[in-house]
C-alpha cells in the first residue's frame, strides 16, 4: 500500500495539504485500494514517519512540502526497495535512485492569475497576501507580477506577507486586514496563497464586493461571485498517479508545469460568470506560448531574484 | 500524609485521571482507548527507537523546563524560552557553519558556548528592562518571541540560505559537527538498536544541566541570592544581594538553558537550522517547570512524560486515524490534573490518612 | 438576682493545625461589660482561640455561647451578626483602598458605593468624636502609621456596631502615648457595656485596664484570676513556668573610644520626602545609645542607611575611617565586612527568608564569607553544624536546623536573627525593635545578650518604641523627631515625660499642660506629611 | 499619509483592538480578584469555535454568541475549580486550558464538521453584520468629522460598540458598585474580605464567571463578526497580547482601552506599510512585522515604568496551612 505523510500545516489546510489528501481519496476510490497517512506535528516526526512507513512496507512514501526533501535524502539509502515520493521538494536522483521529485511550475500558474487579475481589475492596482516571506510564496508572488505586469505595464501589485510566526498560516483576521489595506490602496483582485489566513482574504473580498483568487485546490466555490479563479496546484493529481503506479513508480525528477497541466487556472460553474471570454483568450493564448517556450516566466527559486516585484 | 504518598501517590492518581477522561475523549470520537493507550505505550516505550524519540523530545523538554524553573527561583516568569531557544539555534548554526572544528567533541563545546551566549543574550534586554525600569519580564519576553520568530525569518530566508534552496532554512552542517546518536553510541554494527533515532549526545548534556541547575540553585552563593531574592526582595536588599544584579544573572542562565536546548534539535537532529525549530518546546517548558515544581528532578521527570506523550502520540497520528489534536487533548489534561488540580486528589487522600493514622492511635 | 448571663462562653474548644494542636479543650467566660487579658507565650495558641470566636478558623470541637445563646460561628459573617468585632494582631486592611472603603468593606448600604460611603463617612465622624479615633477618611491606608491603621481596625468593628471587640496584640507597634490613647477608648467602651478581650504581651498593660487574666501555655488555658488579685510576676510565672526577671539587670558602661561617629547624615526616600534631615550622633565603645521615637521620625531610615540598604549623604566613620553611603560598597555586604552587624526592624520581611531553613537562614548576609566556601560551592555541613551551635545558644525552640524559618514563632525567629548578627562578635551593633510581638521570656533572653554584646566592649545603636526597652537598656538616650535628633539624656536623668515631649517635637517643658503641647506638635507634623502625599 | 488613509488605518485599529480590548477587560475582572490568567487565549478559541459552530447550524449568530459564552464559560469553570476550589497552580491551569482548547476545538470540529477542524462558512444571519449608525451617510459630506463619522465610528458590528462600552462599564462596576469594591479588596487582601464576612471563594467565581463572559465576546467577535467561521488556532496568539496589554494597562480599564488600542494601531501600520522603501534602503517585511513588538517594549520601558499587580494575585486564598 502507499502512504502519505503531509507537511506541518496539516491534511485539511483547504489548499496544498488538503489537495494531496483528495488525490489519495481518489486513488482509493479508483483502485479500491487503502492508503495510511500521518499528519506531522514536529520536525523530528519527518523521518520518523519515513523511516515507520518503509520498515512497515509501505511503498511508495509519498510526501508533501519542500521540508521533506532534506529527511528523505538522509533517509532513502537506508530503505532501497522503497520509492520515496517529495512533493515540492527536490532530491538528488543521481545519489538516490529510489526518489522522485515532483515539483510544480507555480509560477507559470501564476503568472496566468496574474494576467487574469489585471484585466479584471478596474483600478489598475492587483494584490497578493503571502503566508510568510519564503522562497516558494515568492515564487508565487513572482509569477503573478510578471502576469500582470504582461497584460498592464502599468499595473500596481501590492504585495504583502502576514507574518513570521506559523501562527501566520492560520490568521485569517489578519488576512483579512490586509485585504482591507491593500483595498484602501486601490486593490480589486486579491490573489491569497497563505493557507487558512487565506480563508480571511477570500472572505472579506467577498464582503468587500471585489474579486480573489483562490490558490493550489479550487476555492472558486466558496465565494461564488467572488473569487476570481483558483490557481491549480495538481498535487492531487500528482499524489493519485503516484500512489496507482505503487512499487513501479517511476522515479527522477519532474517538473509538472503549464504543458503536463501539473498547473492551471480554474474555471467552473462557479466562476464562469466572472471570467471574460476576452480573458479566456488571453490566457489560453499565453499559456500556449509559455509550453511552446515563447514565453518564458521567470522562475524566483532559479535565482532568487523576480525582476517584476520588489520583496 | 507521608512524604511517599505526596510524591508518588498524588501524581499516579492525578495521571490515571487524566488518562480516563481522555479516554473518554477518544471515546467520544469514535476510536478505542485501550488500543490507542497501547500503541502509545509500545511505540514509546517498548522499542529502543521508540525511547531514541522519548528522550529526544525530553531532552528539549528538559532544557525549556529548567529556563522556567531558574527563573522561577528568582520569582521571574519567563515566558521567552521560545525565543531565546529560537536564537540559540542562530548561535548553533553559526558556529557549526563558520567555525567547523575537526572533531564534533570540539564542535559541540564551541556551538554549547555559541547557544547559551545567544539564548542568555536574548534574555538579557527583557532582565536588564525589568531589573532598571521596572518593566515587567512577561510582556517584554512575549514581544521578544515575537521578534525573535521575525530575526529567525529574516536572517533564513535572507542570509543563510543556500542559493536556490526552496527551505527557508539553513545549509547542512558540515560532517565533523554531526553528534553521535544513541545509535552511534550503544548500537553494534547492523543492530537496530536505536536506529533511526534522534536522540543524542545532548539528553547527557541535559541531565548535566539538571545536575548543573540542582547544584546551582541549592549549592552556590548564587544560587542561594536568587532564592532569596525569590522569596523575599526586601529581606534581600537587607542582606546586600543586589536586585539588578541577581535578576540579570538568573535570567541570563535562564536564557543560556533555553538556548541550548537548540543544540539538540538543530545540532542533534536536523543538522541544519530550520524554521520551526523550536515548535513550541518554550511553551511545554512551562509546564514542565510547574509540574516539576521548578526542582530539576521534577523538571526531568515531567519532560520525560512530556516526551512520552510527544513521542506516543506519534504512534497514534502513524497507525490510526486519531487528529493528532487528540495528543494536545491528552497533554492538556496531563497538565491540568497533574498540576493544577493535584488538590483535588491530595485532599482526599489526606483524609483518608488522617482518619488510619487517628485509628491506630 | 442572678449574675447575667457571660457575654462571651466558650466550652471544650479545640484545634489543630496539621501535626500542631494549637487549642486543647479551651473554656473561658468572660462577662459583660469587662475588660479580659489573654496572656501567653508566642504559639500559645492566644490568636487561634480569638480567630475561632471571630469564625475565621472552625474549630474541631467546641461550642460557643454568646450572651447566654448557643451560638453557631461557620464564618466571620455570622461572627459580626453575633456582635463580634476583632482586630487581628495582622491586620485585615486592604492597603491600597482608602480608610472609608476599608471600613464599609462587607458592610454596604446597598448595591452602589456612594450611599454607602456617605453614611460612613457621617458615621466615622461622630466614632471620631465620640472615642477620640480620629483619621482621615480618605487616607490611603498603606500612608497611615500603623497606629492609624490600627484606630481603621477598630473604627471597622464600631461601625459594624460590634459589642464584643477582640484585640489581638493592638499595642504590639504602638508607641506608649498611643498605647496610652487605646486605653482611654477601651476604658470608654467598657463604661459603655462593651466586653472586650484582649491580648498582649505587655503585663504592665495587664494590670493597668484588665479586669480578669487567663494565661495559656502550649494551647492550653493554664489559669484565669481577677486582676485585682494577682502581680505582674506571679502572671510571668504562670505564663513561662518559671521565674522571670522582668527588670534588665547590668552594670554601669565604661564607654571606650568612640566606635561609630555619624555626621550630618541625610537621605531622600523614593517619594522625594527627606527622611533624614542632618543626624550627628556618636557611639562609644562598651555604650548603647538608644534612639527613641515616634514610629516614622526617621528612625528606620537611619538603621538603613547604616545598615547599607537605603543611600544617605553625609559622613559615617567607622573607628574613624569613613564608609561609603552609596553607590558601589555601600551595601549591606560591606558593612558586614566592616564588622558592622545589623538586627532589622522586621524580622519576617527583612531579617529572614521565610522559606529558608534555620541553617540558611544563620548565614544570611554573611553568605559571601569565605569561611562558608568550599570552592565554588557553599560548605552546607559547616553552615549547619555551626548553626545547631548557635541555635542552641540562643536557646532558639525547637532547636532543629533543619525547619523553615515560618515555623518559628515570631520570638525564636527574633533569635535566630539575634544569634546570627551577635555570634560573629560585631564591632556595633545596629538593632530596631528587637522585642516587638515577642512574649516575656524570650524578651529577657533578647535583653540579656544585649547587655552582654555591650559588656564585651562592642558598640550598639538601639532603635525602639517601646520607652521602657530605651529606658531601661539604654546608657545614653537620643530623641528623634522629624529626621532630626532633638536632643540626647541620661537614662537616670530623665522620665517618660521629658521623653515624650521630646519625641513629639517640644524641646522646652511647656508652661502648662504637657499633652496639649505634645497633640499640637504631633498635628503640625500630621498635617505636614499629609500634604506631603498629597 | 493623507487623511483617509488615516482613517482606513484607524478603522482598521479599531477592528484588531476589539477582541483584544474584550480579551483584555476579561483578564481585569480575574486578575483583580486575585486570579491569574493566562488561558485568555483558550477561553477566545473556544468560544470562537463554539460560536462559529452553533452560528452554522442554527443560521443564528445570536444562538452563536450565546454559545460562544458558555463555551468560554466552561474554560472559565475549569479554571475557577483548579485554581479557586482546589486551590491548584493558577498558572499551570491557565496553560493547561490554552492547550485544551487548542485541541479541542479542532478535535470537535473535526468529528463535527468534517471540514478538517474548520467550521463552515456562515452565511447571512449566522453573521455580525456591521451597523450603520443614523446620519452616517447625511453626515457624510461635513468636512473632517462627516468621514470620522461615517468610516471610523459607524460601520462596525454591534460586538465593537459593546467591547468599547465595556470600558467605562467596567470603570463604573469596579470602582462605584459595591461588588467592584469587594472584587478589588479579594485580589489585594482576601484575608480583609472574609474576615468582613464576605466569601472570597464567591466573590472569585464571580469574577472568572465575568471573565468568561467577555472571552466569550471575544471569540464570537473574531469568528461571528470579523470573520464568517471557525479556522483552527485562529485567535493566533491575541490572548498573549492581551495579557501584555493588561499589565501595560497595569490593570486599570481605561488604560486598557489605550494599550489595546495602542497594540491596535500599531499592527495595523505594519500591516498597512509592509516593506517601507527608505531612499533606496527597503526596511524588510521581517522589521515591520516586529515592529508593534519592538515599539512595545520601547514603550514600556520608557514610559509605562513600574506595573504592580494586584497583590494577592496568583496566590490561593489558604487560612491555614
Ligand atoms: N494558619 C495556620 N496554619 C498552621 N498552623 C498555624 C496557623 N496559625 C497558627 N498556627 C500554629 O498554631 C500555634 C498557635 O499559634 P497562634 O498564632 O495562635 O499563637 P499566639 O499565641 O497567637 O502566638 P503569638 O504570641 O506569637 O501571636 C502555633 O504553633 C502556630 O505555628
Ligand atoms: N500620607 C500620609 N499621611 C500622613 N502620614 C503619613 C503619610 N505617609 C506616611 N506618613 C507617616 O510616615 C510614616 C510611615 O512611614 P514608614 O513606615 O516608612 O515609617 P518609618 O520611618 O519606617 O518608622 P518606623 O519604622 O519607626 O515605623 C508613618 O509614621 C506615617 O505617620
Ligand atoms: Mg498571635
Ligand atoms: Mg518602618
Amino acid at each position: 500500500d502507499p502512504a502519505l505523510i503531509y507537511d506541518l500545516g496539516g491534511k485539511f489546510d483547504k489548499s496544498f495539504n488538503e489537495a494531496a489528501y483528495n488525490g489519495a481519496e481518489a486513488y482509493a476510490e479508483a483502485t479500491g485500494g487503502s492508503y495510511r497517512d500521518i499528519e506531522l506535528q514536529s520536525e523530528a516526526q519527518r523521518e520518523q514517519a519515513l523511516r515507520r512507513f518503509a520498515e512497515a512496507g509501505f511503498n511508495p512514501v509519498v510526501t508533501t512540502g519542500f521540508s521533506m526533501s532534506s529527511p528523505i535524502a538522509s533517509v532513502a539509502a537506508d530503505y532501497p526497495d522503497t520509492k520515496f515520493v517529495t512533493i515540492d521538494g527536490f532530491v538528488d536522483p543521481e545519489e538516490h535512485p529510489n526518489v522522485k521529485s515532483i515539483l510544480f511550475s507555480e509560477h507559470e500558474g501564476s503568472y496566468l492569475v496574474g494576467m487574469m487579475a489585471a484585466m479584471a481589475s478596474e483600478t489598475g492596482t492587483v494584490g497578493f497576501v503571502g503566508g510568510m516571506d519564503i522562497p516558494l510564496i515568492r515564487k508565487f508572488a513572482c509569477g503573478y507580477a510578471q502576469g500582470a505586469k504582461a497584460v498592464n505595464g502599468d499595473v500596481t501589485v501590492i504585495s504583502n506577507m502576514t507574518g513570521t510566526t506559523p501562527a501566520a498560516w492560520n490568521d485569517p483576521v489578519k488576512g483579512s486586514e490586509l485585504t482591507k489595506a491593500q483595498i484602501s490602496q486601490g486593490a480589486d483582485v486579491i490573489f491569497a496563497a497563505a493557507g487558512g489566513t487565506g480563508l480571511g482574504v477570500l472572505q472579506t473580498a467577498a464582503d468587500e464586493g471585489i474579486y480573489s483568487i483562490g490558490v493550489d485546490s479550487n476555492q472558486n466555490h466558496l465565494h461564488p461571485g467572488s473569487v476570481l479563479t483558483s490557481m491549480l496546484k495538481r498535487v492531487d493529481v500528482a499524489v493519485e498517479e503516484a500512489m496507482t503506479a505503487g512499487a513501479d513508480l517511476e522515479t527522477g525528477v519532474e517538473v509538472l508545469g503549464l504543458a503536463e497541466d501539473g498547473v492551471g487556472v480554474a474555471v467552473d460553474e462557479n466562476n464562469e460568470d466572472l471570467v471574460t471570454e476576452e480573458m479566456m483568450a488571453a490566457v489560453e493564448e499565453a499559456k500556449a506560448s509559455i509550453v511552446a517556450g515563447d514565453t518564458e516566466v521567470h522562475d524566483y527559486s532559479s535565482d532568487d531574484s523576480c525582476p517584476a516585484l520588489s520583496f | 500524609m507521608p512524604a511517599w504518598a505526596d510524591a508518588v501517590l498524588v501524581p499516579l492518581i492525578s495521571i490515571l485521571l487524566a488518562a480516563a477522561i481522555s479516554a473518554l475523549v477518544i471515546l467520544a470520537i469514535g476510536e478505542n482507548p485501550v488500543d490507542a493507550f497501547t500503541l502509545m505505550v509500545e511505540g514509546a516505550l517498548m522499542r529502543s527507537s521508540g525511547w531514541g524519540y522519548t528522550l529526544y523530545y525530553t531532552t528539549n523538554f528538559i532544557f525549556t523546563g529548567l529556563c522556567v524553573a531558574v527563573a522561577f527561583h528568582a520569582r521571574m516568569f519567563n515566558i521567552g524560552g521560545e525565543g531565546q531557544a529560537m536564537i540559540g539555534g542562530l548561535g548553533v548554526a553559526l558556529a557549526c557553519l563558520f567555525l567547523p572544528m575537526p572533531h564534533w567533541t570540539l564542535s559541540l563545546l564551541v556551538a554549547t558556548f555559541a547557544a547559551a551566549a545567544f539564548g542568555a543574550a536574548w534574555a538579557f534586554v527583557p532582565a536588564w528592562l525589568q531589573a532598571r525600569r521596572g518593566s515587567h519580564i512577561v510582556i517584554t519576553t512575549i514581544m521578544f518571541n515575537f521578534i525573535a520568530a521575525a530575526v529567525l525569518n529574516y536572517v533564513l530566508v535572507n542570509l543563510l540560505r543556500p542559493a536556490g534552496a526552496m527551505d527557508p532554512a539553513s545549509a547542512n552542517f558540515p560532517e565533523t559537527t554531526h553528534l553521535p546518536t544513541f545509535q552511534d553510541m550503544f548500537a553494534a554494527e547492523g543492530s537496530a538498536l536505536f536506529r533511526g533515532a534522534p536522540a543524542n549526545v545532548t539528553f547527557f548534556l541535559a541531565v548535566l544541566a539538571c545536575i548543573g541547575v540542582w547544584v546551582l540553585i541549592w549549592r552556590t552563593r548564587l544560587g542561594y541570592e536568587i532564592r532569596a531574592f525569590g522569596q523575599s526582595e526586601s529581606a534581600a536588599r537587607y542582606a546586600g544581594i543586589s536586585p539588578v544584579r541577581t535578576t540579570v544573572f538568573a535570567m541570563l542562565i535562564s536564557g543560556g538553558l533555553a538556548g541550548m536546548m537548540a543544540l539538540n534539535t538543530t545540532m542533534g537532529e536536523a543538522e541544519r537550522l530550520v524554521m520551526n525549530a523550536t515548535e513550541g518546546a518554550g511553551f511545554i517548558g512551562i509546564a514542565v517547570a510547574l509540574m516539576g515544581r521548578s526542582h530539576p528532578a521534577g523538571v526531568f521527570l515531567a519532560a520525560l512524560l512530556f516526551g512520552f506523550l510527544y513521542q506516543g502520540g506519534a504512534e497514534l497520528a502513524l497507525w490510526t486515524n486519531i487528529p493528532r489534536e487528540l495528543i494536545t487533548v491528552i497533554q492538556a489534561l496531563v497538565i491540568l490534573f497533574t498540576g493544577a488540580l493535584d488538590n483535588m486528589v491530595r485532599m482526599p487522600l489526606e483524609k483518608l490518612f488522617g482518619a488510619l493514622r487517628r485509628r491506630d492511635a | 438576682m442572678t449574675d447575667p448571663a457571660p457575654a462571651i462562653e466558650l466550652k471544650g474548644i479545640s484545634k489543630a493545625f496539621g501535626p500542631v494542636q494549637a487549642n486543647k479543650d479551651i473554656s473561658i467566660r468572660v462577662m459583660p461589660g469587662t475588660i479580659h487579658g489573654i496572656i501567653g507565650e508566642n504559639g500559645a495558641g492566644k490568636s487561634t482561640l480569638m480567630s475561632i470566636l471571630y469564625g475565621f478558623y472552625r474549630a474541631d470541637a467546641g461550642e460557643v455561647w454568646i450572651n447566654g445563646n448557643k451560638t453557631e460561628i461557620p464564618d466571620s459573617q455570622a461572627a459580626i451578626k453575633a456582635g463580634i468585632g476583632m482586630v487581628f494582631q495582622h491586620f485585615k486592611l486592604v492597603q491600597n483602598f482608602t480608610v472609608l472603603e476599608n471600613v464599609i468593606l462587607g458592610a454596604e448600604e446597598g448595591g452602589l458605593l456612594k450611599p454607602s460611603l456617605a453614611k460612613a463617612r457621617g458615621v466615622l465622624k461622630h466614632l471620631a468624636e465620640e472615642y477620640e479615633l480620629s483619621v482621615d477618611p480618605e487616607q490611603l491606608i498603606e500612608n497611615l502609621s500603623v497606629g492609624h491603621q490600627q484606630r481603621v481596625e477598630i473604627l471597622k468593628a464600631l461601625y459594624r456596631q460590634a459589642d464584643i471587640l477582640i484585640l489581638d496584640e493592638p499595642t504590639g507597634v504602638l508607641t506608649p502615648a498611643e498605647a496610652d490613647h487605646l486605653f482611654r477608648i477601651l476604658d470608654n467602651l467598657r463604661k459603655e457595656g462593651k466586653t472586650i478581650i484582649l491580648i498582649t504581651h505587655k503585663l504592665r498593660e495587664i494590670m493597668e485596664i484588665t479586669d480578669t487574666v487567663s494565661v495559656m501555655r502550649r494551647g492550653e488555658m493554664t489559669a484565669t484570676v481577677k486582676t485585682a488579685e494577682t502581680s505582674p510576676e506571679q502572671l510571668a510565672e504562670l505564663m513561662v513556668g518559671r521565674k522571670v526577671l522582668l527588670r534588665v539587670d547590668k552594670k554601669p558602661a565604661a564607654p571606650g573610644e568612640t566606635v561609630l561617629d555619624v555626621d550630618n547624615l541625610r537621605h531622600v526616600d523614593r517619594h522625594g520626602v527627606e527622611r533624614l534631615k542632618g543626624v550627628s550622633l556618636q557611639v562609644r565603645a562598651g555604650e548603647i545609645l538608644g534612639i527613641a521615637g515616634v514610629a516614622g521620625n526617621g528612625q528606620s531610615e537611619l538603621l538603613e542607611v547604616l545598615g547599607g540598604y537605603a543611600e544617605g549623604t553625609g559622613a559615617v566613620r567607622l573607628r574613624g575611617q569613613e564608609i561609603a553611603l552609596a553607590g558601589r560598597g555601600s551595601d549591606g555586604q560591606a558593612r558586614r565586612a566592616r564588622s558592622i552587624a545589623h538586627v532589622p526592624e522586621d524580622r519576617q520581611t527583612e531579617g529572614l527568608i521565610m522559606s529558608y531553613t534555620a541553617w540558611e537562614n544563620t548565614v544570611f548576609g554573611y553568605h559571601h564569607d569565605p569561611r562558608y566556601q568550599s570552592g565554588p560551592l557553599m560548605n552546607n555541613a559547616l553552615i549547619r553544624e555551626e548553626a545547631a551551635g548557635k541555635m542552641e545558644r540562643f536557646d532558639v525552640r525547637p532547636p532543629d536546623p533543619d525547619l523553615a524559618a515560618r515555623n518559628f514563632s515570631g520570638g525564636n525567629q527574633q533569635k535566630i536573627v539575634l544569634a546570627r548578627e551577635i555570634d560573629r562578635d560585631p564591632d556595633l551593633l545596629l538593632v530596631g525593635q528587637p522585642t516587638r510581638g515577642v512574649d516575656i521570656g524570650a524578651i529577657e533572653f533578647i535583653h540579656q545578650e544585649i547587655v552582654r554584646l555591650r559588656d564585651a566592649g562592642k558598640a550598639i545603636l538601639l532603635v525602639s518604641v517601646e520607652l521602657d526597652e530605651i529606658l531601661s537598656l539604654s546608657d545614653r538616650i537620643a530623641v528623634m523627631f522629624d529626621g532630626r535628633v532633638m536632643g540626647e539624656r541620661r537614662p537616670d536623668e530623665t522620665d517618660q515625660t521629658e521623653l515624650g515631649l521630646l519625641m513629639a517635637g517640644v524641646t522646652e517643658r511647656p508652661e502648662g499642660d504637657a499633652m496639649s503641647a505634645i497633640d499640637r506638635s504631633l498635628e503640625a507634623k500630621e498635617t505636614r506629611e499629609a500634604e506631603r502625599h498629597g | 499619509m493623507d487623511f483617509a488613509t488615516i482613517l482606513q488605518v484607524l478603522d482598521s485599529t479599531v477592528r484588531l483592538a476589539t477582541p483584544l480590548l474584550l480579551a483584555c477587560l476579561a483578564g481585569l475582572f480575574s486578575e483583580r480578584s486575585g486570579i491569574i490568567d493566562i488561558g485568555l487565549e483558550g477561553k477566545m478559541l473556544a468560544a470562537a469555535f463554539l460560536s462559529a459552530a452553533i452560528a452554522a447550524t442554527t443560521g443564528s449568530v445570536w444562538w452563536g454568541l450565546l454559545a460562544g459564552i458558555v463555551g468560554a464559560s466552561l474554560m472559565s469553570g475549569i479554571h475557577g475549580l483548579a485554581s479557586i476550589t482546589f486551590r491548584g497552580n493558577q498558572l499551570i491551569s491557565g496553560v493547561a486550558i490554552n492547550f485544551l482548547a487548542s485541541g479541542l476545538t479542532v478535535l470537535i470540529a473535526q468529528d463535527w464538521f468534517g471540514q478538517g477542524g474548520r467550521t463552515p462558512s456562515l452565511m447571512g444571519g449566522g453573521r455580525f453584520e456591521s451597523i450603520t449608525l443614523p446620519l452616517a451617510e447625511t453626515l457624510r459630506p461635513v468636512p473632517v468629522l462627516g468621514p470620522i463619522y461615517a468610516e471610523l465610528i459607524s460601520g462596525h458590528s454591534i460586538l465593537v460598540y459593546v467591547a468599547f462600552l465595556m470600558v467605562p462599564a467596567t470603570w463604573w462596576v469596579l470602582f462605584r458598585t459595591r461588588f467592584g469594591l469587594r472584587l478589588r479588596a479579594v485580589g489585594e487582601a482576601p484575608e480583609a474580605v472574609d474576615t468582613a464576612g464576605v466569601s472570597v471563594i464567591g466573590l472569585r467565581y464571580a469574577a472568572i464567571a465575568i471573565c468568561g463572559l467577555l472571552c466569550g465576546l471575544a471569540g464570537a467577535y473574531l469568528a461571528t463578526g470579523l470573520q464568517a467561521g471557525f479556522v483552527r488556532e485562529m485567535t493566533a496568539g491575541r490572548g498573549y497580547i492581551a495579557l501584555a496589554a493588561l499589565i501595560f494597562a497595569k490593570w486599570r480599564p481605561w488604560y486598557a482601552l489605550y494599550a489595546c488600542l495602542l497594540f491596535g494601531l500599531l499592527q495595523a501600520v505594519a500591516l498597512r506599510y509592509q516593506s517601507i522603501d527608505l531612499g533606496g534602503v527597503v526596511i524588510p517585511v521581517q522589521v515591520m512585522d516586529a515592529l508593534p513588538y519592538i515599539l512595545t517594549v520601547v514603550i514600556l520601558a520608557g514610559f509605562v515604568g513600574k506595573a504592580i499587580p494586584p497583590r494577592a494575585g496568583g496566590e490561593p486564598y489558604v487560612k491555614e496551612r
